[in-house]
């Protein structure tokens, strides 16, 4: 399986949110934990009951705060445990990486795959993928200016100026 | 399209009808094959047995030759040349230190890709049956046909990929195509015995006795091959089987592309059908072909 | 304000090992509303429940999150423990730091700092969760059996006992399945119609158990508890009401050479038959593709000759709709065939012919040679000329542990049935002499291997070990070229008779038929468990179970006593008088809900539908989404084609998913 | 040939309807204002000229408060009656709840005398349903069909880095007033996602990361029901070209499902549907 | 008020202030866009011939649309808040109409009505406001109907206007005005006499009528309930009116949060919106569109001046230009009160 050497340090260390669905991928990605397969450990997963729930507004959120690279991943066409969940996830995506490759996001930056509960090696090896991708795409830079402009928090000096407990 | 032509050592010595039956098919299908300049022995089957870098090194010159000479495929009639070809296109793609000592051997780049085909495949991949089917003008009605794959054509099968190796049919179908019957046999994917035939002709006189012995129980009037070294195991010691095990071995053995000829209406001494050991004319004349 | 209680295990080695679980306690100590923090080396025993919920107490805590395993493994263990206390339990979540975390990187570092990321996602996630109470849904007391070999027969039986209703689908016209087939049954040579027959007789006649046979399951909707089934009974072209079974018309019937699928193609059976003598229901079947008058109109023989005219050409398939509250799936297997037209990425065997000769047949139709119901009424006589074989060779591991064919699993009961085939064969052909070419014998079940050793020592099988390479005819004989590894030496056996042990490989149509019920299946399409030693007869799927060689090759006494555990647990479920489930059902805020319907055309159960509001002079006000929280399985769909955001999920809320979102990447 | 405000009387006369809503004269040369039309003398004040750019399908929505027992008159032009489609579609209101007057129309210009980007590509000209037809049948229009998407062209040639540029400079400028949202009749809901609080998915302020996420959110959500009537656009007083984000939304709707926004009024939502065979050469 | 003749072209002028070390305004055409932005040469700036007034109003510089009023953070278990200090930096905004600079002088007073909102005045005090008069008014402009006139310096530091002879003068009426007039006297030498209003007389003659505000107010006292309003639901309730309007001051305090630190954002919000008055009940006192238009009326007529004695309308027309509906506040203005409003 695909033994990966973590020794190797990179200076830039993408991050990742993985949004995947209960029934398949997640429980993919538990089989891949139990047959120890080893991937790299930028990857966030967050569970959702099916790939249906994962709407467009996670995505946006994920770049705002702070993702470097988002994937979405859920059951096979007719393999979904709700039936049709991930045919409508399908339908909307499709439109949805062209708007935002309309605007200029780098769509390699969004990935999809449909990955079921008994391929934990294609898990393993999709997380190691996606990362290396992310990682040679660099800190998502656009996203981070935009992002810093919208919340221009300064460090508060260190003595406290109004103690109020929480 | 040219191909470039990998003809090998025997196709210019003892497998030299199996070169001219195949130049003479090809231009009659007008397939134009251009033999490839300053090609070198491909090591063939003791090569890689005596050294392993270099069984893969001379094989891959030939490959960046036919790279540097602007062949984007090359056509090898010869089992040996093919499986040899193929090994070293495999070995090299799939090791980066292989990669590495074969580009420190030959002194050129590694990174080439050039497509591997043996002459069967040219005739079923490129020109396609469905044409084939057409072009055949004298058919070969009643001959019937013992179609031999020897192991080199087939095995390893992850390298090779040209047909099923426990089941190929590609012979047949191209037999069936000439008008000619290609009979089911068990011992087509049996081995000949191959270089054996100098040092243990003992073993050679066996293996090749029980191919043809079961050729001839499957009713086959000839053996078509597709490698010279089995034509000669097989045409070569039909005198010596007989006279081992006491009985009469007259089984003509042809190759392939003869066959393909002489459904095409070439004449059968420019396919070299003389320079048998086993003479074909009396079966075939039996069979009124000629 | 949330006070938060986080425990970190370290499950043994499993997640101490690479993850610093003291470091991901401090961490998360740090966190704003966690108030206690501890990690501990195994969460799940006792003592570690028992910590859990004395700091409940201690501390007063509105929210606890284990980090440790998968959900998917201790999330209800945690939240039972959780329920004793007065929080409710789901107030509990699981930061999966094991399967997802320790055990799948190997720099400590690196992934110490992952579990504290998803400790505060979820402790941030707990904090918005809300106290749910599960939602109680009626049970319709009455279980589905799809399949009628042996498992299924069982498992009907045993629910039936349980004076619970049953319903039992068979595809073919007759129940028996795989095992009616068999002559006798190892390891103690009962023979299978003895023992099958009673168990059919009474499945038939049980007056819980309703059988359909020559019936498929045309469609399955709804959840535990409420499966609404649809069967298609195929038309028989015979009213099963009326026929008493007498067999005229399968004597008069013209047609005789048709190859008969129970024989397995060595005996021939009418066009209007019954698989087997001892066929239930014992009431034939016409084949439509091979029927004359379905043909070219004419003959009607059969129904000439039938004195009670239950012959009915003009039948149709006919579809009835049940109501189940569990489904047990016992479809059962196929025999792997070793011709050329293989699906699903398996190859046949070129290297024995392809299954085109005549003399090399594969095991179970050995059994029916074997059988006294067989084509040769249990004489072994070679298929190709009848003769008795002097010499047979058998073949074990024929497809099965052959990552080259496809499958690389062990069929498991091969080794047992060549066995006894050898001592069968030896009892009928006493001069006649058995090869056995095998790999590794495994023969692990109770008297078992004394089996083997009796059939080796006492009736005289030549085992060989080895591999063979090839099989070809030469005259008479069938010439076996094979290793004998033991002894070094290549063998080679002139055969009158090869039979092949081929692999149990799933039923090729199993496909369609586990989407409809929405099971998993592996690569070789059979059906997978919700977990290979806790759950073997449970699915992902709630309400639906497996027993059988469908689930994964196994023998007759394995698949019975899993068809038990299935109906046990088909009892346990329906004897409550209603269901608890998942609260995890969307909701409407009809305040900001536009009407415009878009979540009713997508929710996949047609759990939503219009409502109209009106004052109370009855004028309409506005229409809203209406969501049924009966039939609502929550999968969100409806959440994401809600444009104006009016609908959220109970338990993956949008504000629990944003906040985890939001405390990604601190 | 009976004239706009012929039927607007007849049915105010008749009270078919209880108010007829057309165009009328404007208080700026080139700019015209809606009118509710209740009674038969107020329907003299009926107008259609080249100014009538206003889609009044918005009026006919819940909030207005327009729709009673009795229907509602409305003129129409052909884009205008492709979004009443969409409104029945999406059970906002019922076919025989307004009454159709369809003029003919060849292009509409806004207040400045230019003429609006989606007349140039319009081969319809007339409303295919209406109930009545003030004015004649224009002989149908040859228009070459690639001009729909033509605008879109420029944006494949540049690179994603150079789409990120234009598209940031112009939501920069954007001082979220929601004009665009509150001119475009399929915007109808309630309390828009925007406003949502709990939780928040789009900042309300005028940082060009809040703007981003509200006109990603807002061509999304129109992406499959806009049928291109470009009143965003005109609406939008800071010039921010927001028509391509709904025609790049049709054109990837049209490609990958052939669905076309407002053609019938009963089809299905192309995104509360989907096919089995529906494209995933994406999905790995 | 000081007089004094500037020896140069307008664009003199602005190379001259862009020479000291103020930060200057002034409007632009950037992207398809006018509005009031920074400049670095004088060649950016859109001459007063060029543009009659920008869409976007110069209110934005001094009073932002999203701006940052304090932070906090949380350490562990503490909460910290910290406070937002706004840059004393001076600039000067020129290029200012006469309606535009007056809607300063109008908003400053509510901005320092009770709470002295420091936000607003550290920028308004450290700004210098020069106004140009206009010489073209268009249809949709009715400043007169505020006592402001095409070359009125209310409000201003320091007013342009051209004599007949199209030299150009400064009229300085504020202190601040002085001294920035100090710093540039080289363009400034000395006083002169007023060379008169001719240019401006005639542009007020093509304006609309000034409206009879006596008598708005009195209509708007009386009228809460009339059914004149129902003529706005055609009112889209966009906030354009609001956010184009230089004297439109609402907003609305937010917090952003991310995960343990935040920030207090002000932004700009408008009494168009149904959120503006939605209470937490799910009540709304002004749940219809025509009503919250109306508020934008007695706003501007009645409420800001009973309590400050000055209209909150400067009568500069872009709410008039920019409604999608054509909605016209001087003709609703009119047409309430009864009068016919000639436009």
């Amino acid at each position: 399986m695909s033994q990966h050497k973590e020794t190797i340090k990179h200076d830039f260390e993408p991050n990742i949110v993985a949004f995947v669905c209960n029934w398949c991928t997640y429980t993919g990605a538990d089989l891949a934990g139990t047959s120890r397969l080893k991937y790299e450990p930028n990857v966030r997963i967050i569970r959702l009951p099916c790939t249906g729930r994962i709407d467009y507004n996670l995505l946006l959120k994920a770049f705002e705060s702070g993702a470097d690279g988002v994937l979405v991943s859920g059951c096979h066409p007719n393999d979904c445990h709700y039936n049709l969940g991930n045919f409508h996830a399908r339908r909307r995506f499709t439109v949805f990486r062209q708007l935002l490759d309309f605007v200029g996001i780098d769509i390699r930056r969004i990935q999809f795959a449909w990955v079921s509960a008994a391929e934990g090696a294609k898990w393993a090896q999709l997380v190691t993928q996606v990362t290396n991708e992310v990682r040679e795409l660099g800190p998502f830079t656009n996203y981070k200016r935009i992002s810093e402009l919208s919340f221009p928090y300064k460090e508060l000096e260190p003595e406290p100026l109004e103690e109020v407990t929480a | 399209m040219n191909y470039g032509y990998f003809p090998g050592c025997s196709l210019h010595a003892t497998a030299k009808e199996f070169n001219d039956s195949t130049k003479l098919v090809c231009d009659k299908l007008d397939l134009e094959l251009k033999e490839i300049d300053k090609w070198i022995c491909c090591g063939a089957t003791p090569a890689h047995t005596t050294n392993q870098e270099l069984g893969i090194a001379l094989p891959f010159a030939n490959l960046q030759l036919a790279a540097d000479q602007g062949f984007d495929t090359v056509v090898a009639p010869c089992a040996a040349c093919f499986n040899r070809l193929r090994s070293a296109d495999f070995e090299v793609k799939h090791s980066g230190y292989t990669a590495e000592r074969v580009g420190y051997i030959t002194g050129s780049r590694t990174d080439i890709n050039v497509r591997i085909l043996h002459i069967i495949q040219l005739f079923r991949d490129e020109y396609g049956y469905s044409r084939l089917k057409e072009v055949f003008s004298k058919p070969l009605k009643g001959l019937k046909v013992a179609n031999y794959y020897g192991c080199l054509l087939l095995r390893p099968s992850l390298v090779m990929k040209l047909d099923d190796p426990e089941n190929p049919v590609i012979m047949d179908e191209l037999t069936n195509l000439t008008g000619a019957e290609s009979v089911p046999w068990a011992f087509k994917t049996e081995c000949c015995g191959a270089s054996l035939a100098i040092p243990e002709t003992e073993i050679v006189l066996d293996l090749s006795k029980k191919i043809i012995d079961s050729a001839k129980n499957a009713g086959a009037d000839v053996i078509a091959v597709a490698c010279p070294l089995c034509h000669a195991n097989l045409d070569m010691r039909q005198k010596q089987i007989g006279k081992k095990f006491g009985a009469d071995y007259s089984t003509p053995v042809l190759y392939i592309t003869q066959l393909l000829g002489l459904a095409l209406g070439i004449d059968p001494s420019k396919l070299g059908l003389d320079s048998h050991l086993v003479d074909p004319y009396p079966v075939l004349r039996a069979k009124n072909i000629l | 304000m949330a006070r938060i209680g986080v425990f970190v295990c370290h499950c043994g080695e499993n997640i101490g090992r690479t993850v610093d679980c003291s470091v991901v306690a401090k961490e998360s100590a740090k966190l704003r509303d966690v108030v206690y923090s501890v990690d501990y080396k195994y969460m799940c025993s006792d003592p570690g429940q028992i910590m859990v919920k004395d700091a409940i107490k201690k501390h007063n805590l509105t929210g606890v999150v284990i980090a440790s395993c998968s959900p998917l493994m201790h999330e209800k263990t945690f939240r039972r423990a959780v329920q004793e206390t007065e929080l409710s339990p789901f107030l509990c979540e699981m930061a999966n730091i094991r399967e997802q975390c320790s055990w799948v990187h190997e720099d400590k570092v690196l992934a110490t700092k992952k579990a504290v990321d998803l400790v505060r996602l979820m402790v941030e996630k707990v904090k918005r969760n809300t106290p749910l109470e599960p939602i109680r849904i009626p049970v319709t007391k009455r279980a589905l059996v799809i399949g009628g070999g042996i498992a299924g027969i069982q498992a009907a039986l045993d629910i039936a006992d349980g004076n619970q209703e049953v319903v039992m689908v068979e595809k073919s016209p007759s129940i028996g399945g795989h095992m009616a087939q068999l002559s006798e049954t190892f390891p103690t040579l009962d023979c299978s119609q003895c023992i099958l027959t009673p168990k059919m007789v009474s499945a038939n006649s049980h007056k819980n158990i309703k059988l359909y046979t020559y019936t498929e399951v045309e469609s399955v909707t709804g959840y535990i508890g409420n499966f609404d089934v649809t069967l298609r009974k195929k038309a028989r072209y015979v009213d099963d009401s009326i026929c008493s079974g007498c067999g005229i018309c399968q004597e008069k019937c013209p047609q005789k050479k048709i190859s008969s699928e129970f024989n397995t193609g060595l005996g021939k059976r009418p066009a209007i038959y019954i698989p087997f003598p001892q066929a239930v229901p014992n009431i034939p079947v016409i084949d439509k593709e091979r029927c004359t008058y379905f043909k070219n109109g004419k003959c009607k023989a059969c129904e000439k000759f039938c004195d009670r005219n239950a012959i009915k050409f003009d039948q149709t398939d006919e579809f009835i709709n049940i109501k189940v509250g569990a489904i047990v799936v016992a479809t059962g297997y196929e025999m792997y065939n070793i011709g050329k037209n293989n699906k699903n990425g398996i190859k046949g065997y070129g290297e024995y012919g392809c299954g085109e000769d005549p003399d090399i047949i594969d095991s179970l139709q050995f059994e029916r040679l074997l059988s006294a119901s067989g084509p040769t009424f249990g004489e072994v006589k070679r298929p190709s000329d009848g003769k008795v074989p002097e010499t047979v060779v058998f073949l074990q591991c024929v497809g099965s542990r052959d990552k080259a064919k496809g499958m690389e699993y062990c069929s498991k009961i091969c080794c047992m049935y060549t066995a006894k085939h050898t001592m069968l064969y030896k009892h009928k052909v006493h001069h006649g002499q058995a090869f056995v070419f095998y790999l590794d014998i495994r023969a692990g079940g109770k008297n078992y291997d004394e089996f083997v050793r009796r059939a080796i020592e006492e009736d005289g099988a030549i085992y060989l070990r080895g591999r063979v390479s090839k099989i070809y005819r030469e005259g008479d004989k069938l010439i076996v070229k094979g290793a004998d590894t033991l002894s070094g030496s290549q063998v080679e056996i002139a055969a009158d008779l090869v039979v092949l042990a081929t692999a149990i490989t799933a039923q090729p149509d199993i496909v369609p038929l586990a989407q409809k019920l929405g099971v998993g299946y592996d690569k070789y399409h059979f059906l997978s468990e919700a977990h290979p030693k806790l759950k073997p007869v449970e699915t992902n799927s709630a309400g639906i179970f497996l027993a059988g060689a469908c689930q994964a090759p196994k023998d007759i006494p394995e698949s019975v006593a899993q068809a038990s555990a299935a109906a046990a647990k088909v009892l346990g479920l329906c004897s409550a008088t209603e269901l608890e489930r998942e609260p995890y059902v969307a909701k409407v805020y009809e305040s900001t809900c536009a009407g415009c319907g878009f979540c009713i055309e997508a929710c996949p159960y047609k759990a939503i539908d219009n409502k109209a509001i009106v004052n109370r002079q009855g004028k309409l006000i506005k229409n809203v989404a209406y969501i049924n929280q009966g039939l609502c399985q929550g999968c969100g769909t409806c959440l994401s084609v809600c444009r104006s955001k009016s609908i959220d999920l109970a338990g993956f809320t949008d504000e629990q998913i944003f906040s985890e979102i939001n405390s990604l990447f601190v | 040939m009976e004239t706009l405000q012929n039927i607007a009387q007849g049915l105010l006369e008749r009270g078919d309807v209880s108010m007829v809503i057309g165009y009328t004269p404007g208080t700026i040369p080139g700019k015209t204002k809606t009118i509710f039309a209740r009674t038969p003398e107020a329907a003299q004040k009926l107008t259609f000229n080249e100014n009538c750019v206003n889609n009044l399908s918005i009026y006919l929505t819940r909030q207005y408060g327009n729709i009673g027992e009795k229907p509602v008159a409305l003129v129409v032009k052909a884009c205008d009656a492709r979004t009443v489609n969409v409104l029945i579609q999406e059970n906002q209101l019922k076919r025989e709840q307004v009454y159709l007057i369809a003029v003919p129309c060849n292009g509409v210009k806004d207040e400045h005398g230019v003429e609006q980007g989606k007349c140039k590509s319009c081969a319809q000209r007339v409303p295919k349903d209406y109930d009545a037809l003030a004015g004649e049948t224009p002989a149908p229009v040859e228009i070459d069909p690639t001009l729909r998407f033509k605008a879109l062209e420029q944006f494949d040639a540049m690179s994603p880095d150079e789409r990120w540029e234009f598209w940031m400079k112009e939501f920069e400028k954007c001082v979220k007033c929601y004009a665009c949202r509150q001119a475009c009749p399929l915007c109808y809901c309630e309390r828009c996602i925007t406003d949502k609080t709990t939780p928040r998915w789009i900042e309300p302020d005028t940082s060009t990361a809040a703007n981003l996420s509200w006109h990603i959110t807002r061509a999304f959500h129109l992406a499959g029901r806009c049928i291109g009537c470009g009143e965003c656009e005109r609406a939008c007083h800071q010039n921010i070209p927001l028509g391509l984000l709904n025609r790049k939304m049709a054109k990837e709707v049209f490609d990958n499902f052939g669905y076309r926004a407002g053609e019938s009024a009963e089809a299905k939502p192309v995104f509360a549907d989907f096919r089995y065979d529906d494209k995933e050469e994406f999905i790995r | 008020m000081k007089i004094f003749k500037i020896t140069g072209t307008y664009k003199d002028l602005v190379e001259t202030l862009l020479s000291l070390d103020y930060k200057v305004i002034a409007p632009v055409n950037r992207n398809k866009l006018t509005r009031f932005d920074f400049i670095n040469s004088a060649d950016e700036v859109l001459s007063p011939d060029e543009v009659l007034n920008t869409v976007r109003p110069a209110k934005e510089h001094l009073f932002p649309m999203t701006e940052t009023v304090a932070r906090f953070s949380y350490e562990g278990k503490k909460l910290r808040i910290g406070d937002v200090e706004v840059p004393e930096e001076k600039s000067v905004i020129i290029g200012l109409r006469p309606c535009d600079a007056a809607a300063f002088d109008a908003i400053d007073k509510i901005f320092s009505y009770v709470y002295q909102d420091k936000f607003y005045l550290t920028r308004r005090n450290n700004t210098t406001l020069i106004s140009v008069a206009c010489e073209h008014p268009d249809n949709a402009c009715f400043c007169t109907s505020f006592g402001i006139s095409p070359d009125s310096a209310k409000g201003s530091d320091i007013l342009l206007k051209k004599s007949k002879d199209s030299s150009l003068f400064a009229f300085i009426s504020t202190e601040r005005g002085e001294d920035l007039a100090r710093t540039i006297n080289n363009i400034i030498p000395e006083e002169q006499p007023d060379p008169g209003r001719d240019l401006y007389e005639a542009a007020e003659k093509n304006m609309r009528a000034p409206l009879d505000l006596p008598k708005i107010k009195e209509a708007l006292n009386t009228n809460f309930e009339s059914e004149y309003w129902n003529e706005f639901s055609r009112c889209l309730g966009c906030g354009s009116c609001a956010y184009l309007c230089p004297t439109c001051h609402c907003f609305d305090i937010v917090d952003e949060v991310r995960y343990d630190k935040g920030i207090r954002k002000k932004n700009w919000d408008a009494c168009q919106f149904p959120l503006f008055t939605l209470h937490a009940s799910g009540h709304n006192p002004r749940d219809a569109q025509n009503k919250r238009y109306r508020q934008r009326l007695m706003h501007k007529f009645k409420y800001y001046h009973d309590r400050f004695d000055t209209h909150l309308c400067t009568g500069c027309g872009r709410c008039i230009r920019e409604c999608p509906v054509n909605i016209d506040i001087y003709e609703a203005a009119a047409e309430l009160c009864g009068c016919e409003a000639n436009i």
